[in-house]
């Protein structure tokens, strides 16, 4: 198991570094210039060559791209993720004020999306036919309906009309506990809804698929609870698909919160992510990527070591 | 129908306590595929007193199983049962599922005939065996339950209990699981023990290691067993009362020596002239010259190493072995559970990690082929699996399952699949309509055939049987045995026969090989290793195997328990 | 050699008569009911055009007639375009889109994982870390960067939302298979000598089917919220081509005047994915000889 | 709500928040950075001048201005200026801030209107003279613009944060991606008559997110309401929407490419465009119809007989076609951009317009950064543009219509007598004179048609009634609103 997972780490550190030089080389290939870009505001006037070729070089964008590349493999390698083009401020800052308010959405979504999606898939996979119906219809909707609509929905009702809960805006954990908490209630639960539907779905498909089987039957014969049969040869049986869905929504998540992000104005890396890449601000995009990538990667290796114990077929060869 | 008797109370009438479980009128009828409900089993009237035991005997397919899954409401969704089932008092077809919880494996238990599938692949045995000893008692501390668990595994004769222990399933023997399931089943002592064919994957000195410790149950807590059995030896040995069973109805029951004495109905009369007696069975001669010839099979010093993980050693389940097998030659594979038989068998298929050694099959290795040599190898070869219930493809249809080979090998057209689905299994006894069955949907036996047609459909130059008959009744087996020795005969494949069940192979193997701790003890001819063993395990493994007679079985019963 | 056993026997029946009975066992009235509603769906999609007189794309009318004005069905958009045809050329865009995407995600995730998990080792490494990689992308950033690369449009789309949805493909089949490749039916089929594509199709395949299934109709949806967040902002179908997506993505910001602009095609996109996802579930239980 | 450091009544804190409709960029010295940047430059820095209410200029850290000519201004400063970092301001900070916006390599909002000055001249602390090369009669209007603070040497190092200036506000912590907090400087000339203790500004970049913020009291103004949402908020008696005619809408063309090279093409494009659709597919309505040069109708440089010289007519426009040989129209792309609704939406209504006179459009849909390059570089046939003169006065026009290459503009365009009379009305100091040397602009103007004008655009602010004394300056000075915070207070 350990060597297991130091070897995954290791692919995982070279996996960091191909994503790390494809977002590298597809920026550069996408079209739009940063110099431009920070030159061009709204009314701007003349931008002239030379303010171009000026700014481009107080970017470093006029080295040769292996050069830069290098240089920022480099960085990176000594921890230096660069600064951003846009505020010239250490992508590493960035990442440090905007990581723990989007991992805050990502972390309260999931728990609540997994827990209440085992909940209410394993519902719907026991119950009867009204459970399955009730609980197939509720899904539906829950995956269907946009996380902008719902989140606007979710505005309309607990912001704007009982007025329980902030419209939006955020504050830090640390400066006000009560107001982050209060403030991460309808994005989480935006994002949540869907999440659990997901796994709601396929924990009913995976705990039908094993009722079935024989050794539910034996885990009865000895005399065990239903509810005990239920979650050591049903559930947990029925879990290994779960846990990979759920770890790829997570790792879905942590890189598309911006939709929620705009509407609750959270200062997520998902919109700072979507400004970066309109703005080519390369190094805060790499920056993110990266992080998101090494987020995902770690995430991934956990899922296949949970994977093993869920089954130990897998790894007791 | 004849009257009801009372052999175990004949002689102490003062006691005369009623039944401890009493079914009455029990039908279970399955979901058919228009939504009606289909009469599976009819009528079946049954009592079992404390201290008694009951064999239920009967044709494969007749409704044994169904019968006694249906007493404790264990029947799959697609079944009802009617009729009552009477347990001190309460009806258990009547009872709220917490009341049947609180009797299930307390005191009523159960021990499933297939114990591959009846056990969770993702919990080691000693977490379910511990599991069902908790259900009902709350108070074990983890260190108690663990000790519990270990005993149970000592009873039941598991060898390395505290390895086995923190195995997974499919990291044991055939035999291994079984008696995982049997400790199981006895963890709580219970008053009545419903055991579904316990001894299938033993060996018969483990197998009697078994019925010693059921007796002995039986007389501490005065248990009553029922016992569903095909062995007509485990039958004269355990049972005090017989009820045969046939096409979903009780036909006959009697007392023990009676029915092997007189039996009342022909098909019980059918069912004992069936019975292979060990030592009566004229030795088969060399096969045929014309079939006679070179080395089907060949193994060389064949060691299999199961791989280690973490802390724990690698576990080498056969070492050294030498065999050959030569055209039109069954050579009957015996030894104790856990010997490592299926382990060859499985090694012969390439699908074993070989570790050191050479099989030849045909003059090619299989230990070294890859790709197509291997998968031509493959053609000239079958297994018949010794767990029918997960060797066969859930998602397939069991015609599907027994034309898979053909399909596989393109051996004939498409369009012929399905009538040649038809032939195979009206072969070993299935009719030919059940060809769109589901496995699932077949009673153990017919799961079992289905795996010999399959093994049989390509009609291949070696077949590696496991246990092909372990849940086989007498006449079926028998029926299956005149098979295999006809189309041998006819089409001179050889056979490479692994069994505990040594009159079956006394009738079908010219030679046999003894094998312990997965290495060969002694080979030879059948008559002479079976008839006069050179070697003490040898002896031994005779000596245990029981004899369909029920005086001679409880003489012999006594004999060893001194 | 046939003393067959007639115990619980039935007449004989032609063999799909099983899985027809099974089928109507994993058709229950709701699910019914969304079936019927996703063929009116594509129906809609389909023959839509012919019953509506208007363009999708030519005003028409004034911005925002209410229904039934002008024999606008369902009224009028800002532009003043009929949205019951928007509505009906969107569905069909986006079942195009989601149905496309969804296949090629479904069909290249799941041969991937099914080797990666088969075969282990190199394979493993190749097939696998490859997900890895494009799941690593932050999926708004992947579909910006090809948007960037590739220009906006359906065909862009289709690939984008087929490579993101892919992995999630893959990694569900990976797992399934390891679980799977230790089956003792498995290993028969090997000794069988099956060659291992065969192997891979007939036996693996269908046992690890179940949550795949699953996964196509959470797909579809997927892929629906996906263009139409890519939509919102502003990556997805190249107006003034309608899609349903483009319609929610427009439709929110008349949400405080305009109510309608919004329902109209959340309802649509509601009712598709419900429809969808009920026909996921039902091929599941369908196919599961056990239910 | 529950917006923090709610406002105190009397005389206790008064804290106005804001909800801006975007992060500001890093603020550079002297450029455009978008509207939500110019904003809090507004609040934090200030020039020689500014503007009052009804966007006329008025003294700022100069207290008066004296010019003979338009050609030579001599400013005066007000006594005893410092910065908010403390350090004194002086007439060589005013110099070297006009210094460097004139350089063309800084790109400055300003730049190409003070391309002619010469010198600036700083003969004593509180004196500054700035020369000339010709009169530059708009002078003072680019002066009073925000971007035209005075900054500290401090700020023009190489990669120095210009949030150091001598406005009324001074920047107390920033929170990136949440908001800033301002406060009062009370080293500002004026702050005695601030009311407001602090500006809290928070970011909401989603329209809905901010009209929500408002309605729900979080915030008590938002600027950049959203067109569709103008309804909603107007209908709240509580609330204010205070709208300005703000930037225009129009078409550009790569004058390179055929068959844009022909003025009678470009005019047809311009005939073919139902404006009044536009207005109320784009803009729900909120806003007007321009026809003719984007010279507002408040302006007294403002030529009714022009105004609708580019009038909805389907059949000229296939007229003037059919003379410039396209009796049958022919096949274009029009650039716009999907990151901007209003962008992508006026291309799709203007899509359909052409279609009607046989001019078959295809979309060009990048993002923003995309659709820059490209209109930097010229890879457009057509191009949806939005742009807003930086003065009220007409001589904003010739960032419409001079200078280097810029995707705001029509590629490739160029007139001697357009330029010529650019120039003029620059140097022409006489109202009459001026009024008609533009006049004459305007007429070239609608012969050459380098674009084709389609409106304007209401930029709003809301606020709730608490808020009292702000206001949305006039035309395009709606940006420069933030000047009115110094009278703004909070009930
Ligand atoms: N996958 C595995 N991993 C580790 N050990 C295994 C594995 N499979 C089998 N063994 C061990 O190898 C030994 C031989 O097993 P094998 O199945 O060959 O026995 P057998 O002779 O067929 O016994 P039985 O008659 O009970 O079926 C057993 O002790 C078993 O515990
Ligand atoms: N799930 C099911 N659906 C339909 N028929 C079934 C199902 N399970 C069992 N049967 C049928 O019920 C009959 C009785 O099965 P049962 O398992 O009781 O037989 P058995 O007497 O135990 O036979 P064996 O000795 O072979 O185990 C068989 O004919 C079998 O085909
Ligand atoms: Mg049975
Ligand atoms: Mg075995």
């Amino acid at each position: 198991m350990l060597r297991y997972a130091l070897r995954r780490c290791a692919v995982g550190v070279g996996l960091a570094w191909v994503v790390l030089t494809l977002i590298f080389l597809s920026l550069h290939a996408v079209p739009g210039d940063p110099a431009e870009v920070i030159l061009s505001g709204e009314g701007a006037g003349a931008v002239t060559q030379e303010a171009v070729a000026q700014v481009r070089a107080e970017l470093g964008l006029d080295r040769p791209l292996g050069v830069q590349y290098l240089q920022y493999l480099g960085g990176v390698l000594t921890g230096d993720l660069g600064t951003s083009f846009t505020d010239r401020a250490p992508v590493t800052e960035h990442l440090a004020d905007r990581l723990p308010a989007t991992a805050s959405i990502v972390l309260v979504a999931a728990v609540i999306g997994i827990s209440a999606g085992i909940v209410i898939g394993s519902w719907a996979g026991r119950g009867g036919r009204v459970a399955d119906a009730v609980v197939g219809i509720g899904t539906g909707l829950g995956v269907s309906v946009p996380v902008y609509v719902l989140g606007s929905l979710l505005v309309l009702v607990f912001a704007l009309t009982l007025r329980a809960l902030p419209a939006g805006g955020y504050r830090a954990f640390a400066d006000d506990p009560a107001g982050h908490l209060e403030r991460l209630i309808l994005p989480s639960l935006a994002v949540a809804v869907a999440f659990a539907c997901v796994v709601a779905r396929m924990t009913r498909s995976a705990v039908v698929e094993t009722a079935r089987q024989d050794w539910v039957r034996t885990g009865r014969a000895v005399g065990m609870t239903r509810a005990g049969v239920f979650r050591v040869h049903v559930l947990r049986n029925a879990l290994a698909p779960v846990v990979t869905v759920s770890g790829l929504e997570i790792g879905t998540l942590l890189g598309s919160t911006v939709l929620v992000e705009r509407i609750f104005n959270w200062p997520g890396t998902g919109s700072l992510l979507v400004d970066a890449v309109a703005q080519r601000d390369y190094p805060v995009v790499q920056g993110i990527v990266l992080a998101v990538a090494v987020a995902f990667i770690a995430l991934n290796i956990v899922v296949d070591l949970v994977y093993g114990v869920l089954d130990p077929r897998v790894v007791h060869r | 129908m004849t009257t009801r008797t009372d052999p175990a109370r004949a002689g102490s009438p003062t006691m005369a306590p009623g039944p401890v479980l009493e079914l009455h009128d029990l039908s279970v009828d399955f979901r058919g595929t228009d939504g009606g409900w289909v009469e599976t089993t009819h009528g079946v009237d049954l009592a079992l007193y404390p201290g008694e035991t009951v064999a239920l005997v009967g044709e494969s397919g007749s409704g044994k199983s169904v019968t006694a899954m249906s007493v404790l409401d264990l029947l799959p969704a697609s079944a009802r049962r009617r009729g009552s089932v009477l347990f001190d008092g309460t009806d258990l077809v009547a009872a709220s599922e917490s009341a049947l919880r609180r009797i299930r494996g307390r005191r009523i238990a159960m021990v499933f005939q297939e114990p591959m599938t009846a056990l969770n692949p993702v919990w080691t045995i000693g977490n379910q065996i511990g599991r069902a000893i908790r259900a009902h008692d709350r108070t074990l501390s983890r260190r108690q339950v663990r000790e519990r668990v270990l005993e149970l595994l000592r009873r039941v004769h598991m060898p390395d209990p505290e390895r086995r222990a923190d195995s997974y399933p499919h990291q044991l023997s055939g035999g291994q699981r079984q008696r995982a399931m049997i400790a199981m089943a006895i963890s709580c002592d219970p008053e009545v023990l419903i055991a579904d064919e316990p001894t299938t994957a033993l060996d018969v000195t483990v197998q009697a290691e078994i019925l010693d410790l059921l007796a002995e149950l039986r007389e501490r807590l005065s248990m009553a067993l029922l016992v569903i059995t095909h062995d007509m030896g485990v039958v004269a040995e355990v049972a005090d009362r017989v009820v045969v069973m046939r096409d979903g109805a009780v036909v006959e029951e009697a007392p023990c020596a009676q029915l092997f004495d007189a039996p009342a109905q022909p098909y019980t009369a059918e069912l004992l002239a069936a019975v292979p007696h060990l030592g009566r069975g004229a030795a088969r001669s060399v096969p045929a010259g014309d079939h006679g010839g070179g080395e089907v099979l060949r193994i060389d010093g064949l060691t299999v190493e199961y791989p280690g993980r973490g802390r724990r050693a690698a576990f080498r389940a056969v070492e050294q072995v030498d065999l050959t097998v030569s055209a039109g030659e069954v050579v009957g594979l015996v030894g104790e559970s856990g010997s490592g038989k299926s382990t060859i068998g499985r090694a012969i298929v390439g699908l074993a990690p070989v570790t050191a050694g050479r099989v030849e099959l045909a003059g090619a290795d299989v230990a070294l082929a890859r790709g197509a040599a291997l998968r031509a190898a493959r053609r000239d070869v079958a297994m018949v699996f010794q767990d029918p219930a997960s060797s066969l493809d859930p998602r397939r249809t069991i015609g599907e399952s027994v034309t898979g080979p053909l399909a596989i090998h393109r051996a004939i057209p498409r369009a012929g699949l399905h009538a040649r689905a038809g032939e195979l299994l009206d072969q070993v006894g299935i009719p030919a309509r059940w060809a769109d069955r589901y496995p699932h949907e077949l009673s153990g036996g017919q799961r079992q055939r289905v795996g010999i047609a399959r093994a049989l459909a390509l009609s291949p130059k070696l077949v590696v049987a496991d246990e092909p008959t372990s849940a086989l009744d007498v006449s079926v087996q028998t029926r299956l045995l005149d098979l295999l020795r006809e189309l041998q005969d006819q089409r001179g494949f050889a056979c490479l026969f692994i069994s505990h069940d040594l009159s079956v192979v006394e009738l079908l193997a010219h030679r046999v090989v003894v094998l312990r701790d997965g290495g060969v003890v002694e080979q030879g001819r059948t008559a002479d290793v079976l008839g006069s063993p050179a070697e003490e395990y040898t002896r031994r493994l005779v000596a245990a195997a029981p004899v369909p007679d029920p005086r001679a079985q409880r003489e012999r019963a006594e004999a060893r328990r001194r | 050699m046939s003393s067959a056993v007639p115990v619980g026997d039935q007449t004989p029946a032609p063999p799909r008569s099983r899985s027809t009975a099974r089928l109507r066992r994993a058709l229950n009235p709701w699910r019914l009911t969304a079936l019927v509603i996703a063929a009116l769906v594509t129906v809609a999609a389909v023959l839509g055009p012919l019953l509506i007189p208007f363009d999708p794309l030519t005003p028409a009318g004034e911005p925002f007639a209410p229904s039934g004005t002008g024999g606008h069905l369902l009224g009028t958009d800002s532009f003043g375009r009929d949205v019951a045809a928007r509505l009906v050329y969107g569905l069909r865009t986006e079942l195009l889109i989601a149905l496309c995407a969804t296949a090629l995600a479904a069909v290249t995730g799941t041969v991937l994982g099914l080797l990666g998990g088969w075969f282990g080792r190199w394979v493993e490494l190749v097939t696998m870390r490859v997900t890895d990689v494009v799941l690593a992308f932050p999926t708004i950033v992947f579909a910006l960067l090809a948007v960037a690369i590739f220009g906006a449009g359906t065909t862009t789309l289709i690939v984008v939302l087929g490579v993101l949805f892919a992995p999630t493909y893959a990694r569900l089949a990976y797992g399934q298979v390891l679980s799977v490749r230790r089956a003792e039916y498995v290993d028969a089929e090997i000794a069988f000598g099956s060659p291992t594509l065969r192997l891979l199709r007939r036996t693996v395949l269908p046992n690890i089917l179940a949550p795949i299934l699953v996964q196509l109709s959470l797909t579809i949806a997927a892929a629906v919220l996906l263009e139409s967040g890519l939509s919102f902002l502003g990556l997805g179908v190249l107006p003034p081509e309608p899609s349903l997506g483009l319609m929610i993505a427009d439709g929110q910001r008349y949400l405080g005047s305009e109510p309608g602009q919004l329902l109209v095609p959340a309802a649509a996109v509601v009712l598709t994915i419900l429809a969808f996802g009920a026909l996921g579930d039902t091929l599941r239980d369908w196919l599961d000889p056990r239910r | 709500g529950s917006g923090s450091g709610g406002t105190g009544s009397g005389s206790g804190a008064q804290t106005l928040n804001f909800g801006l409709s975007g992060e500001p960029a890093t603020l550079r010295p002297g450029a455009d950075q978008g509207a939500a940047s110019l904003f809090v430059v507004s609040l934090l820095h200030r020039g020689l001048v500014a503007y009052d209410t009804d966007g006329e200029v008025v003294p700022a850290l100069a207290s008066e201005w004296d010019s003979a000519d338009d050609q030579t201004f001599t400013f005066t400063l007000r006594p005893g200026l410092t910065f908010q970092d403390g350090t004194p301001l002086t007439s060589a900070d005013v110099a070297r801030t006009l210094e460097f916006l004139a350089d063309p390599a800084n790109s400055a909002r300003i730049g190409s209107a003070v391309q002619s000055l010469d010198a600036v001249e700083t003969p004593d602390e509180t004196t500054v003279v700035v020369r000339h090369s010709e009169p530059n009669a708009a002078f003072l209007d680019y002066l009073a613009d925000p971007s035209a603070g005075v900054l500290p040497e401090s700020a023009f190092a190489a990669d120095a944060v210009n949030t150091v200036g001598a406005g009324p506000f001074r920047m107390a912590g920033d929170s990136s991606g949440v908001g800033m907090s301002l406060e009062r400087f009370d080293g500002y000339y004026d702050a005695d008559a601030v009311q407001l203790d602090g500006v809290e500004i928070s970011y909401y970049p989603d329209g809905n997110a901010r009209t929500n913020a408002l309605l729900s009291g979080e915030v008590d103004i938002i600027d950049y309401v959203p067109w569709e949402s103008f309804d909603q908020v107007e209908s709240d008696p509580d609330l204010t929407l205070d709208a300005q005619s703000g930037l225009v809408m129009y078409l550009a063309f790569n004058v390179d490419e055929a068959p844009f090279g022909d003025a009678r093409v470009r005019r047809a494009v311009a005939h073919a465009i139902n404006r009044d659709n536009a207005v109320a597919s784009v803009f729900s309505g909120n806003a007007r119809p321009v026809a003719g040069p984007p010279v507002a109708a408040e302006s007294p440089f403002h030529e009714a007989s022009l105004a609708d010289a580019w009038a909805y007519d389907p059949d000229r426009a296939r007229e003037l076609l059919a003379e410039a040989g396209f009796p049958d129209g022919f096949a274009a792309t029009l650039l716009t951009t999907s990151q901007y609704a209003f962008h992508q939406d006026l291309a799709v209504s203007v899509q359909a317009d052409l279609a009607a006179v046989g001019v078959d459009v295809t979309l060009d849909n990048p993002d923003y950064a995309t659709r820059i390059q490209q209109g930097n570089a010229g890879a457009y046939q057509m191009a949806v543009n939005g742009n807003g003169g930086i003065v009220n006065d007409p001589a904003f026009l010739s960032d419409f219509l001079v200078g280097p290459a810029n995707y705001k503009r029509s590629f490739g365009f160029t007139d001697p007598e357009i330029e010529a009379s650019l120039a003029e009305g620059l140097r022409t100091t006489d109202e009459t004179a001026r009024q008609e040397v533009y006049r004459r602009l305007q007429q070239q103007i609608v012969d050459a048609t380098p674009f084709a004008m389609v409106s304007d655009r209401a930029q709003a602010f809301a606020y709730s009634s608490r808020v009292q004394g702000f206001a949305n300056l006039p035309g395009f000075l709606t940006f420069h609103s933030g000047y009115t915070a110094t009278a703004t207070t909070v009930a």
